[in-house]
């Protein structure tokens, strides 16, 4: 019965997450909700009987990836000379080349 | 010069009209259009149960044929090894993507090499931190070494293998080089570049060593697969550290910045 | 079943929440969060599909197509982070330095 | 006697092997990266001389059939694309020896070129390594890796030049192409949870329609498009293409764009052929004619040589797709033999295109097509090259677009679909008219002396010069391609009939 309402609260919170990862204003708050989103989705893997894959998630997923974020966005800052701005979705003239 | 700024402008109004960000209106018939999609799909998905499924039953008797218990790894490994080939073949890619595309500061591998306009700072300044960070980094990356080799080794009888283990190496270096980025400088670049090669350089040998055995293209020797599937774990576990570990620096030691240098 | 069927709709939702944050988020990186994110939508079904109904006959096929997705996402996303820093680097270099030497194609 | 089918992973461990090796030994990598294609365009034509008469060949992967293991898969589809790929890569190759040392010779003080050499050629191996793995992979995850494998060795080789503008169109491709992998991934799921089967050939004599098999080919497709650049996706290639250092810009153009629709025509002109739609095959020649027509007009309009050349591509694209619909309606292999010459004949003439206005651009520092003239005396060859593959893309006799474009033509009329042969005709026409716009410039006298600054090495203009007249006298190669495609349309009487292999 637990492990239901955990699948459940699994089940609700991914996809909040995902949005939430999108939708935050601050870059550096949205890698770190991404980070939890990898942890979260290894829980996931957990519970759908994929240890190995909770594992690789874990540690690349999250653990990796997240640390390849945090490193492009301290080069980010650096190269306009530690300002924080450039976080920001709004300044987004920094960063001019947009289309996909 | 001239055909530079040309291409450019062009291109600019090529694209003119198609994907202005602001454009709400963009975005809404986007949402739309991805919401009716994931609404079909959803339809689509749940409207019939999964198939038969031939594959597993398939596989079950072969598993002893494998070299390993784990079946997971008797997929990844052994079954499917080509694909898993590729995969450390992609990663090697990144790896070498990114020494084409940038080169970072050996003495401060944390930001692009610039001309030498202004320096930059040193990364994590101020002594509080460095000395938190160093102290938890001597004690804590022997244990994800250890740690590493476990679960790469483990990989053949339950969860984990070179993956994980070549993750959590790539998590140590990431660490190391955190708590003391000038470390990198006095790697020299053709260690690194043999640290990148090894793993995938070892699978490929591997493969084609079958050969020898009279067997196809990564068809590993019968009795004894385990053993060549672990020196392929192991191989691939430390290129995976090393090569995740450049990815975190993200580009080649500049040369110019670099004393006694082996490469252009 | 019920369960299953939640995964499937998270993993969608997931999908979709990715697909749409690449087509219209405008900052690079978010772009490429939303790759990840796309990604670990596809690698849910995946995973659901070989995950029995009845929990008794597991195919681990997809488990190890999802390790070798889990590892191809992050070569990917490395490139596409170090590439998105160099735009920028060049751009704020070339606000300094109005022209650097484009001396050919 | 050589097995045949065991030659084929050697197609793949001597590029993976050679593109290891240009990476830890930058200073002999042009060496290592010769000798690497060099043999692989032997064994490629070792293999199709091997097997020319006992495909279609199979060769498990670690000795482990299907289900569980992975097949590499030879057809006569396979073996004109592997040998395609060889021979024009190695020209590009021949090519791109000469070109960076023509670069770094050139020194303005720019120290970036030395790094480009030595990143290119392990890049360009593990892109050969990736296109010889996509064609002979018989397995719907492993053609997943295959394509990530190109991909990222096509991004870093656009980005390589280190100019803003292929970086930001490097990273565009990337994305886009992400999304077409993701898009295929996730289809290739959909597919794996309807018949839980990888293996391809089995997957098409399995699969039944349903909502969940619909969505999985149509993922697949919309995927595959994006990364083949078809009309309306086609935005991001022209600045990805025309930024790149041109031995890339030729490898983009000939070879990686044909990679994405060689899977779609395996896709719809073979494996699920049974089940798809014909709906699907007008919707897709719709969009090729589009292309063929927006492609056409907007090569007419652009300034520079590059740019005109990218934009051909897109309108060239557009006749592969337009012969889909005629195949799916014409019993007889003569209209896949027209594909499949209109696509040789492609990589052929856009290759030697992109080489020879890469020489224009290295002697005289620009490619505008106004102030072409003057070309023809300082670059002779070159000028005949860009002109012989003009006469290709026009489909003019005796090239091999024109053979591929006539047998389309009258396969178009004879099942009735008259539609089509306009599109051909009205795209020829096109194409008539923005290579005469070239070539008009190019044979005129220059108005003063010669402002030509680089030489151009004399490889250079020879490998362009090379494939141009390849593509022009492909006409000799008929039998030979007509044999294998015959072949092919063997096994598809059987997979049609829904035959298990």
């Amino acid at each position: 019965m637990i492990l239901i309402l955990f699948d459940f609260v699994l089940i609700i919170t991914l996809p909040l997450l995902g949005w939430a990862v999108l939708a935050t204003e601050d870059i550096f708050k949205a890698v770190v909700l991404f980070v939890s989103f990898g942890l979260l989705m290894s829980l996931a893997w957990v519970r759908l009987n994929a240890p190995d894959v909770a594992l690789a998630e874990a540690a690349i997923g999250a653990g990796v990836t997240g640390a390849l974020f945090l490193s492009a966005l301290n080069k980010l800052e650096r190269s306009v000379k530690h300002e924080r701005r450039i976080n920001r979705d709004e300044e987004k003239e920094a960063i001019n080349e947009r289309e996909i | 010069m001239n055909g530079g700024l040309t291409g450019m402008k062009k291109r600019k109004q090529s694209m003119k009209g198609k994907f202005k960000r602001k454009d709400w209106q963009f975005a809404t018939l986007t949402s739309l259009l991805i919401a009716t999609l994931v609404t079909f799909l959803c339809w689509a998905i749940l409207k019939e149960p999964p198939g038969e499924d031939l594959t597993a039953e398939a596989l079950a008797p072969l598993f002893v044929q494998s070299g390993v218990t784990s079946p997971v790894t008797a997929i990844l490994l052994n079954f499917r090894g080509y694909d898993t080939l590729l995969e450390v073949m992609v990663l090697f890619l990144a790896g070498l993507g990114i020494w084409s595309q940038a080169t970072v500061d050996p003495t401060n591998p944390l930001v692009f090499s610039s001309p030498a306009t202004h320096p930059t700072k040193p990364n994590f300044h101020g002594p509080g931190p460095e000395l938190i960070l160093a102290t938890l980094v001597r004690i804590l990356i022997p244990l994800m070494v250890l740690v590493a080799g476990y679960l790469t080794w483990a990989g053949g009888f339950q969860a984990g293998g070179a993956f994980q283990g070549g993750a959590l190496l790539g998590g140590a270096g990431i660490l190391l080089i955190l708590a003391e980025p000038q470390r990198i400088s006095t790697i020299p670049p053709a260690l690194i570049r043999f640290g990148i090669v090894l793993g995938p350089a070892i699978f490929l040998l591997v493969g084609v060593s079958c050969f020898g055995y009279g067997g196809n293209f990564l068809q590993y020797p019968q009795p004894g697969a385990g053993s060549w599937l672990l020196l392929i774990e192991f191989g691939a576990a430390i290129s995976i550290g090393i090569t995740l570990t450049t990815l975190f620096v993200g580009g080649r030691p500049d040369p110019k910045r670099l004393k006694g240098t082996d490469q252009p | 079943m019920t369960i299953t069927t939640g995964y499937i709709i998270s993993a969608l939702l997931l999908f979709g929440i990715g697909m749409n944050g690449l087509m219209t988020c405008s900052h690079q990186l978010r772009k490429i969060l939303a790759v990840n994110l796309m990604a670990s939508g596809v690698f849910l079904i995946l995973i659901v599909t070989g995950f029995g109904t009845d929990g008794s006959a597991i195919d681990h096929v997809p488990h190890a197509m999802v390790l070798t997705g889990i590892v191809i996402s992050v070569s990917t996303t490395a490139l596409a982070l170090t590439l998105a820093c160099r735009i920028q680097q060049r751009l704020n270099r070339s606000a300094d330095e109005t022209a650097e030497g484009n001396d050919d194609d | 006697m050589i097995e045949p089918a065991s030659l084929a992973p050697w197609l793949i461990i001597i590029p993976l092997a050679g593109g290891l090796l240009a990476f830890l030994l930058p200073s002999r990598s042009v060496l290592i990266g010769l000798s690497a294609t060099v043999a692989n365009g032997l064994l490629a034509l070792a293999i199709t001389f091997y097997s020319i008469n006992t495909i279609p060949l199979e060769y498990a992967l670690g000795g482990w059939p299907p289900p569980a293991g992975i097949l590499l898969r030879i057809d006569g589809l396979t073996l004109v694309m592997l040998t395609m790929t060889a021979i024009t890569g190695l020209a590009i190759s021949i090519y791109a020896q000469g070109y960076f040392p023509a670069r770094i010779g050139s020194g303005n003080g720019v120290s970036r070129h030395g790094p480009q050499q030595d990143f290119f050629w392990p890049l360009w191996l593990m892109l050969l390594a990736g296109l010889n793995g996509l064609f002979l992979a018989g397995d719907l995850f492993n053609l997943y890796v295959t394509l990530e494998v190109t991909a990222l060795a096509a991004v870093a080789l656009t980005a390589l030049s280190g100019k803003h503008t292929s970086e930001v169109a490097a990273l565009r491709y990337l994305l886009v192409s992400l999304l077409g992998s993701l898009s295929y991934l996730f289809g290739t799921v959909l597919l794996y949870r309807a018949c839980h089967v990888l293996h391809l050939a089995t997957l098409g004599a399995l699969i039944v329609s349903s909502p969940v098999v619909w969505s999985g080919l149509a993922l697949i497709t919309v995927g595959l498009l994006l990364k083949t650049a078809l009309f309306p996706m086609h935005f991001w290639l022209p600045p990805a293409h025309v930024n790149a250092l041109t031995p890339v810009s030729a490898i983009l153009s000939a070879l990686v764009i044909k990679a994405s629709f060689y899977l779609i025509f395996r896709f719809w002109g073979d494996v699920f052929m049974r089940i798809l739609p014909l709906g699907g095959y007008s919707l897709l020649g719709g969009l090729g004619a589009a292309a063929v027509l927006w492609g056409g007009i907007q090569a007419l309009r652009q300034k520079r040589l590059k740019m005109l050349i990218a934009y051909s591509t897109v309108a060239q694209l557009g006749y592969l797709f337009i012969a889909l619909p005629i195949i799916r309606h014409d019993a007889g292999p003569s209209s896949r033999f027209a594909l499949v010459y209109l696509i040789i004949s492609h990589a052929g003439a856009k290759a030697a295109m992109f080489l020879a206005a890469g020489n224009v651009f290295l002697h005289f520092g620009h490619d505008r097509i106004n102030e072409l003239a003057g070309v023809k005396d300082a670059l002779p060859m070159t000028s005949f090259a860009l002109a012989v593959a003009g006469v290709s893309l026009m489909g003019l006799p005796p090239s091999g677009g024109f053979i591929g474009k006539w047998l389309l033509l009258t396969a178009s009329f004879a099942s009735g679909q008259w539609w089509w042969g306009i599109i051909l005709i009205a795209g020829s026409l096109l194409a008539v008219a923005y290579i005469y716009r070239v070539v008009r410039h190019l044979f005129t006298k220059a108005p003063g002396p010669s402002s030509g600054k680089r030489q151009v090495a004399r490889t250079m203009e020879a490998s362009s010069l090379f494939l141009a007249v390849l593509s022009l006298v492909m006409g000799i190669f008929a039998p030979l391609v007509s044999k294998l495609i015959a072949s092919d349309a063997v096994s598809l009487a059987s997979l049609l009939a829904g035959v298990v292999p």
